[in-house]
């Protein structure tokens, strides 16, 4: 299950760089690419975006719910080596 | 020939007006050099006052008063205070009611009721214009003519008719006494 | 920053990434004016901002409009001069605290009480950034900083209610967290005819919240989030912003007083009789191209 | 006796101020800001009237920091601007005047001179601001320096102030003094035909090619205003040819000996002085302002009494004349340097004798003149 | 003034008469501030009087205390020094509405912020008067002066209004008319710790008057006579002064706050561990007679 | 890397700021009121902390403007005061510097200075406010201003200011430079005894006989304090010996020439200059502050080519030692003033020389130093 | 019946100069000399201090009335040449 | 003698300390003379930062680097910045981890990984420590007791024995590879 950012989002950028997959860039407000979002899965135990966001604005987006292995191999797949 | 002439007497008797009439007559109605230079600030106001002129065939350098050729003076205070620098052959002008001269005062003095006159007119403050109808008439400094043109320039219409009653009274003032 | 910004033709993107520290608010209070300027479609070439000295001075600097980054505390004198000068121009003065009202304090003041016709948005991160954290004017008592190392022992201004003592016609107060209200309230002071003064609470980590226990922007971002109270109606003698106390945002005035351009444009025609031939006129007036 | 709608092109018995506010008129001015003092308020009374009627802005800000920035802003907004002060506001205005140069923004200072340091003497004559016109401000810096010596040369220079600024686009500073400001005399307003008023350089170029700080003509940057298309970026930090802020060494060697450059390089145009009777002169006294007059006077005085003195009259003080003095220098005896201070332009005079003859000053504290007879002793004294 | 000043041992009489026109309410504040310490029975070598440049600027001068004519704009901070170098001078500052609002109006702004323990007494003459005659931050709007000729078109400063919206413990308005009001006021002023801030209203004939059809003083104190209205508890935001409108005047607020001074001793006490030896102390001091 | 409790009489590596405030504490200092700016804002920092735990009062100022008053109404409280700033801080600070020197308050300002003009360079290093020290201000005044090159030096001329400005009632100033004030370096801070430390001198006087003004050793009047019952009246305008302010000639002759004559008439005492190799030296380098260390290592590069190449180092640069570089050029071929503005002190140098040798300028526009090469290259021309 | 100044009065020197008997001058207050005063019979149609002061705290003294004559006397006493 | 440092990171890795350690450690502690200049204000923040160190026996006059003896270099990107004007036979150590040096690089290269070690020991911010231990051991400008004086005079009670683990660490650390 991706994540996505509501329209709460204050632009401040504290979750850009700890997103393990780069997932997140500036959109209207922030936007979080599905494709790349595993949840941190493969990386971290928590949402690495989640943790940081002051305004606690990254939710679960309820349109793209996806298997914990799924994540995982996507994971890998953004992370070949 | 040059011409230096200190106006002397107390804030709001029009003093700076008076030099800038005289100087304002001299360039542009008469053609000469004039400079007028003032005393200015607050710590003047209420007190004695002065403007000082020089009126100039040539071109003049030197602004200040080395030697004053005619004196005004309105006031007693304004007499005391400025009457030092005045060289010993001066002209002097004074208000007879309101300035009492000392002895020693060498030079020629003329006196004229010039505040009283005024009142009679109805306005104190043109006691400065009767002084220099009088001086036009005594003095050849500036002629009657171009006093009233330099007066005409700045005095607003509505008190005009007033101001040129006050010059030519002035000017037409007889000599009471002269010493 | 390095991705594609969504205000890019709104920003002088050769000069970016921008100087602020991560986690500083001024990117947010900068992307605010971006997205309240791009979505009312303002005439860029008529827009100037003027900014002082300080990291919130940096601010005009990044806006591809005509910017002007003056001396410390000297914007809104500065700006004074361009808005009477070109009374068309929306001028905007986008500076610190610092430098709005610790040193530039005079020229606030007296410009709200004229009612000039500027729109003043003062970023507030309770210190002087720049030169390294020192207390200033909006730091709240007992705060630490370079210059107050056993505790601030000033009070702080009350930034709304000096603006509204003074005579300015708008007054709000936001953080940074409050990006779309900010960007509304941006949007009503750049369409107001008035002196007006918006107050921008952002977080200044790296020194301010340094000192002070809060280590990072997200963490001061959390303190705001907690202790923000929107409350428009508030008595403005009350809001003063005190370490740990709540901070109370809203729009608080907003109200109509002909402009100092308006009465002496009224002066103008009703009292000056113009008494000089054409030519002069003509000849005068300083020429456009040559 | 105000001239409140002073007709034109013609004469005139008005005072300094009011010649130079007339002639700010004349020169293209529509702003002005400023604060009052004691003996420059003259011109902003004069001017709160009168540019109203020319359709400028007249504003007293709320003291002289706020008025040297708001002439800045308002002629970045596109119009000519000036302000005026004397001493204690003139202080107040240095850390901006280096904004002016540093933002090559053009307008004029007029300082009209009194008695100091610091409140001193309010009402009374003073010439001790002349180093300051050129040090005032932190940094290095090179600036356009002027002094009237009569209403009628401050209404010129005061033009000539104007002029000098749009075209290598520094602060002008005219250094007026109480008596030249307050003293009134015939001043001869010509018809504006006859005025040589140079307009702003405005860049012909299209937005996209202009940058704000490139050199042109002289080194000196075409302008623009806001407003205008050209979102320019004009910073006081030390800054490239768009403008935009730098904080290192290369940029700062980049930009600071173009703003030296532009007077040093173009000195000689700046030379105006006027000597009178130094043709075969021994001792030439030195001096502008009002003080000039008063040497004029002495030199008359003397040449009465058959000695051969000179007057060297400075008229744009800085960048100052060196090659006028030194050329002097190499053939009088001596320079004797009159101001009412207590030695400033004496140690221009100095250096740029070389040692090549005496130099000898004469100070006057201020609040009155020099007196012309001690002046005489002085020179009388040199000859022996 | 020829006759023997029953007040001449708090006056330097060598410097009598003043300065000022006749008429001026000067001579009227100076009066009250007199009698108030004459009362109190003040140590008057533990007063200190300062004031800027004006006529208002003048007061400091005729008394016969510690006095410091500052620069314009500058009594303030002067104050804000002496004062904290030695905190058992009582500290007054006295001064005119230029000086104090418009040049140092940022010094006024931040020393009542910082609550230090001055007590400034402006006098308010609509004007700048030792200049002669130029509108300034309190002349009302539509009046005339050497530099409105065509009618002030600023707002006018609500000074009381201001002082308490930047901290100020203590703020009253009053006209020279209210003499005895007024001297009580100073009192408790004097009395007060912390910043205390009146505004004294006051007629200049000579400049104010005589451009705005008041041409003695005696007609300009008619006119506050038959306008004024004493409610101290006027909102104060409301008790603006506009040409031909009421004068509110009264004892607007008196509270209580820790001054700078007490809040330092404090710090100081609590927080700074004195780590230096004697030696060093005694030395380093400076001394008193050598 | 905060010195906290700097204990004293020992070595420690602080930079020169650091220095300079623990130099004031051992001076006397106890007051300071500053505003912040780079790059001298470690001194406000450092007596933030440290003040309070001498006693002292520390205060951050709303502008430099108020905080230097605040400063002079420290003094008249009784105590030594101080305020440290950089050049944008300088120049507002000019207007009151002068109230200083009318009301002869001893008070010491710190300029740092950094790359000018106007924000310039704001954390690089520069030395254009050299003149502005002498000249900022309106009026006519003599002032005394002191260069440090080192965080060692930095120390003692702190305290040496405090001692000048208490003998001689003058605002002293202390024109450091970036350089200088953020260098770390090794700093003896002697034990206080082996100091010398001129306490403020008040007047022996009771009340009735003291006159605020009255000429007392050196043309200096003896010192009061607010609260001790000499009810003084202490003003910037032009006072008598009473401090009561007289607008007129005759006071100002009396007042100014006594205030110019403290500095010019003691002018031997204040001569403090020091000269390396200058024995047989036929090129002789000029400069004060950082710059004055590079020209020693150029010396010293020079000597290994067998250049005789000195230096004259300037400690006090106002009042300017005319003797010292007079007496130099008149056995010198060549006097290189090296400076990091774009000429400032070498017209001083010039002046004094009286065109007896050559005087050549290598300037620096700031946020950098003088390459040795450079100079070196320079010296070697002049050889040629 | 001379005059006596109120409380009320607010030290502004006014009435000083105009009074004909040189009878006013600084007191607590301000005091009319009542040897002086003659409610300025003798000199003037009104009484000009009543007619200058801004605050009318001149106010008769109904101890000390006086006919019109013995004023007028005064006046002459004062006034001898 | 006379050696040339220059240490550069980033804003936060402690390198504007390690240099004070380093001029104090040569000052104080082992009776040279040393000087530290360092790179300021804002435009710094968060980017590239340096310090530069000069230890000589005898006094120095010029404060600035002219050709740097020994780098010190914590970031790739203060590496590129301030390794332009270090000598060819200058002596560089590196954090391995965190800079990769260029080809061109002559001179001798010393890697450590500085900040996994001081990971390890639990705070990051002491790789500063561990880079002062290896350089104590590897160049003989200072030595570890004097140094571990310095950082005992700076670091306060609470963290010195990290930071002193930390240091010895670095000086105990065995060289992977020199290049
Ligand atoms: C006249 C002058 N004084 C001091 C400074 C130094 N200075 C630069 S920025 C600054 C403080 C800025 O604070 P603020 O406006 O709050 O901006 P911030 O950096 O906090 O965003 C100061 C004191 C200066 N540039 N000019
Ligand atoms: C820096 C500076 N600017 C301007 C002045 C000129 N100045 C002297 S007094 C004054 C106005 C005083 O007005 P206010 O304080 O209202 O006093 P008032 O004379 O009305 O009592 C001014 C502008 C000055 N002395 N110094
Ligand atoms: S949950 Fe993790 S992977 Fe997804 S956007 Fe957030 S940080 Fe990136
Ligand atoms: S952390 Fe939260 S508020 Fe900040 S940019 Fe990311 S989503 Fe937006
Ligand atoms: S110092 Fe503070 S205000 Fe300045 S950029 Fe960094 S976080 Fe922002
Ligand atoms: S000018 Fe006005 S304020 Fe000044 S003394 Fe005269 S009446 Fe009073
Ligand atoms: S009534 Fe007349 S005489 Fe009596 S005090 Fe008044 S003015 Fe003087
Ligand atoms: S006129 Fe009235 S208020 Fe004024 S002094 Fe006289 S009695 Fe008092
Ligand atoms: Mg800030
Ligand atoms: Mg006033």
């Amino acid at each position: 299950m991706a994540l996505y950012i509501t329209e709460e989002c204050i632009i401040c950028d504290a979750c850009v760089v700890p997103c393990p997959n780069q997932a997140i860039s500036r959109g209207q407000p922030y936007v979080i690419d599905p494709d790349k979002c595993t949840e941190c899965v493969g990386a971290h135990d928590e949402k690495q975006c989640v943790k940081v966001c002051p305004v606690d604005c990254i939710l679960p987006d309820p349109n793209r719910r996806e298997p914990q292995d799924a994540l995982l191999a996507k994971y890998q797949r953004l992370h070949p080596a | 020939m040059k011409t230096e002439i200190r106006i002397a007497g107390l804030g709001g008797q029009g003093v700076i007006l008076a030099g800038y009439i005289l100087g304002k007559t001299a360039t542009i109605y008469q053609n000469k050099h004039a400079t007028l230079t003032q005393s200015y600030g607050p710590e003047s106001r209420g007190s004695a006052c002065s403007a000082c002129v020089i009126i100039s065939d040539e071109e003049i350098f030197y602004p200040h008063l080395t030697n004053t050729d005619v004196g005004i003076f309105m006031s007693q205070d304004g007499y005391h205070k400025f009457n030092r620098e005045a060289k010993d052959s001066a002209l002097l002008f004074l208000d007879s009611d309101l300035v009492k001269p000392e002895e020693k005062d060498a030079g020629k003095l003329l006196f004229i009721p010039a505040t009283q006159i005024a009142e009679k007119l109805g306005k104190k403050i043109v006691a400065n214009m009767v002084i220099l109808g009088f001086l036009a008439r005594h003095s050849g400094i500036v002629t009657l003519e171009a006093l009233r043109e330099a007066v005409g320039s700045i005095v607003s219409k509505k008190h005009l008719e007033l101001n040129l009653k006050a010059l030519y009274q002035g000017y037409n003032y007889q000599v009471e006494k002269v010493r | 920053m390095n991705f594609q910004h969504p205000y890019s033709e709104l920003l002088r993107t050769d000069r970016l990434p921008h100087i602020w520290c991560p986690g500083c608010g001024l990117g947010i209070a900068l992307d605010s004016f971006c997205m309240a300027i791009a979505e009312m479609k303002l005439p860029l070439d008529k827009l100037a901002v003027i900014s002082g000295i300080g990291c919130s001075g940096r601010i005009a600097g990044y806006l591809n409009v005509d910017s002007f980054h003056t001396t410390h505390g000297r914007a809104i004198p500065f700006a004074t001069g361009l808005h009477l000068a070109n009374p068309e121009l929306n001028v905007v003065v986008f500076s610190g605290d610092g430098d709005l009202v610790g040193i530039g304090g005079n020229h606030l003041i007296h410009a709200a009480r004229r009612n000039l016709n500027l729109k003043v948005f003062c970023v507030n991160n309770f210190i002087y950034g720049m030169t390294g954290g020192q207390m200033g004017p909006t730091t709240p008592p007992g705060a630490i900083s370079a210059t107050s190392p056993f505790g601030n022992i000033e009070y702080a201004f009350n930034l709304p209610h000096l603006a509204a003592s003074c005579g300015a016609v708008y007054v709000a107060r936001w953080t940074v967290l409050d990006i779309l209200k900010l960007k509304k309230s941006m949007q009503e002071a750049l369409n107001k005819k008035g002196f007006s003064f918006i107050e921008i609470i952002s977080p200044c980590p790296t020194l301010y919240g340094r000192f002070n226990n809060q280590n990072t922007g997200v963490e001061m971002m959390r303190y705001f989030k907690t202790h923000t109270v929107h409350n428009p109606k508030a008595n403005l003698s009350e809001i003063e912003i005190s370490h740990g106390g709540q901070i109370v945002v809203g729009k608080f005035l907003d109200i109509e007083r002909p402009t100092f351009m308006e009465l002496y444009r009224k002066v103008v025609q009703e009292r000056v009789k113009r008494t000089l031939d054409e030519k002069y006129e003509e000849k005068a007036y300083p020429q456009e191209h040559t | 006796m105000k001239n409140n709608h002073l007709p034109l092109s013609q004469s005139h018995f008005i005072n300094g101020n009011e010649a130079c506010a007339e002639a700010a008129l004349l020169a293209g001015c529509r702003f002005f800001a400023g604060y009052p003092i004691t003996p420059s308020t003259e011109i902003a009374e004069h001017l709160a009237e009168r540019l109203p009627e020319v359709g400028g802005i007249f504003i007293q800000m709320e003291d002289e920091i706020a008025s040297m920035n708001a002439v800045l802003g308002a002629v970045w907004g596109g119009l000519k601007g000036m302000s005026a002060t004397s001493g204690p506001g003139f202080s107040l205005m240095m850390e901006n005047i280096g904004l002016a140069v540093m933002t090559e923004t053009p307008c004029v200072v007029v300082d009209v001179q009194r008695g100091g340091p610091s409140t001193g003497l309010a009402t009374l004559v003073g010439q001790g601001d002349m180093m300051q016109a050129r040090w005032g401000s932190h940094g290095s810096y090179e600036i356009i320096a002027l002094c009237p010596s009569s209403p009628q040369e401050f209404f010129y220079q005061t033009i000539q102030a104007f002029n000098l600024s749009e075209k290598f686009r520094v602060p002008v500073l005219l250094m007026a003094d109480e008596m030249v400001g307050h003293m009134s005399e015939k001043v001869v307003i010509p018809p504006i035909e006859k005025l040589e008023i140079y307009p702003r350089r405005y860049t012909l170029k299209p937005p996209g090619e202009y940058k704000v700080y490139q050199r042109a003509e002289n080194g000196v940057p075409e302008m623009v205003k806001a407003g205008d298309g050209y979102r320019i970026h004009v910073t006081g930090t030390t800054h490239d040819e768009r403008g935009y802020p730098f904080m290192n060494e290369e940029t700062q060697k980049e930009l600071i000996p173009r703003l030296v450059d532009k007077i040093r390089k173009n000195h000689k145009e700046l030379i105006d002085t006027k000597e009178f009777f130094t043709e075969d002169a021994e001792v030439v006294l030195v001096g502008y302002g009002i003080t000039a007059r008063t040497l004029r006077w002495v030199a008359h005085l003397a040449r009465e009494k058959n000695l051969k003195v000179g007057v060297l009259k400075l008229n744009i003080v800085w960048p100052f004349p060196d090659e006028v003095v030194l050329n002097l220098a190499k053939k009088v005896k001596a320079l004797v340097v009159c101001e009412i201070n207590m030695g400033q332009m004496v140690r221009e005079v100095e250096r740029a004798a070389k040692g090549f003859c005496e130099v000898k000053f004469m100070g006057h504290p201020g609040g009155g003149m020099h007196s012309p007879t001690d002046i005489l002793e002085a020179v009388q004294q040199v000859k022996a």
